[in-house]
């Protein structure tokens, strides 16, 4: 699945955007956060504190146990600070 | 319901030609209110606002917030710009403007909708010091929650 | 505290302007609202309204409800014009523009103001029918002072 | 002492202002509003309503109840309808 990061999510991981391949079981966007925790110090360090995070699966915003299903793209990003 | 008019831009933007924009050639509009929000200097400190957004979601967020506000007050437009990129201060980041045959729908929709984009528009703002100093991220604030709890 | 702008006058004005007067070569402003009352037709039944006012108590009253703006919301600037004489509709008939470091400062003040000038500021609007009968004053409406009474 | 009258109230009169001596004894804006409307028919219709009329007393707003004292300008009109 194409994953975005945004602000200091993006800036910690290194990255904006990659494509994951969720392990088999992984139902729920929390759940692919967890697994995205696991792949690395820098990985570890974004997702240190999971409640903060917002997720939105294919550009909509989503509680963390929404199911993925057939969702092409997930993003990640901290609480949103515009207007 | 007329279609609201959502951009997101780096460009800087004109408030008065989007309010014509709305009201040109019509009798049936009121009152029109432009909310249009700046970047501080905060005394100094501040050399510049970097605007992240989350292209695609962002316009479809706006244009969410916008539909929200059309179905609940009696409205003749709405417009929302919202800039992205490199700000300084004194500089404009963000407009609303809404038409109404009545002074109260316009003042209640502009406020919701700046209320409601604060808090679902995936916008991320980082602040670049006059120091010189690394940048950092602003943090999102407990009272734009509150604020959009009100409606 | 800054001195407000009142203006009482027969010429249309410019928003953009009087907005860009409050702001320019500042970097205190984070937010400005600005709300323009028009002349509606009534669905082509208004050839056009007559504003008639007490001229130096007018502009009394708009500073008046200005100063009281002023004392109640943290504001880096207000300004009030307002129109007299015959306008058509599609016409601008009021201007408030408000100016804070937050957002909700200037749409709360804005707000006021508008509900404040209408119950005191000396002004009474004469109805024009399109058909060419006689004109008719208009009635001052209940929901108008109820919405001065909020404050 | 000047008076002015405005919107449907000036129409009635027939005129925009004048000056009046108003007689001895005449205390409160609301008792020179009850000589003006001893002026005359159309002074009569315009009052017809005293309740609704507002008063300025040099250029401010006041209830029917204020003292004249030294006001120098007294105005009627009707409720506001501006904005």
């Amino acid at each position: 699945m194409k994953v975005l990061y945004f602000a200091w999510l993006r800036e910690r991981i290194g990255k904006a955007e990659e494509d994951i391949a969720f392990p088999p079981g992984t139902e729920t966007a929390g759940e692919a956060m967890a697994h995205l925790a696991s792949l690395g110090e820098e990985y570890a360090y974004a997702f240190e504190n999971p409640a903060i995070i917002r997720i939105a699966l294919d550009r909509k915003h989503v509680p963390h146990e929404t199911p993925l299903r057939d969702a092409r793209e997930m993003a990640f990003f901290p609480p949103m600070t515009g207007g | 319901m007329p279609d609201p008019l959502i951009r997101v831009q780096a460009e800087p933007f004109d408030a008065a030609a989007e309010s014509r924009r709305i009201t040109a050639g019509r009798t049936d509009i009121g009152a029109v209110v432009t909310f249009t929000g700046l970047c501080r200097s905060e005394e100094g400190s501040l050399a510049a606002l970097e605007l992240e957004h989350y292209p695609g979601m962002a316009e479809d967020e706006l244009a969410r917030v916008a539909r929200e506000a059309l179905a609940r007050w009696p409205l003749q437009g709405v417009t929302i710009i919202h800039r992205h990129g490199r700000i300084v201060p004194g500089e404009e980041i963000v407009l609303v403007v809404t038409a109404s045959a009545h002074r109260r729908a316009a003042f209640e929709s502009a406020d919701f909708l700046m209320d409601y984009l604060k808090t679902r528009a995936p916008f991320w703002k980082k602040e670049h010091p006059a120091s010189g100093a690394e940048g950092g991220w602003v943090a999102a604030k407990a009272d734009d929650d509150a604020a959009a709890g009100r409606w």
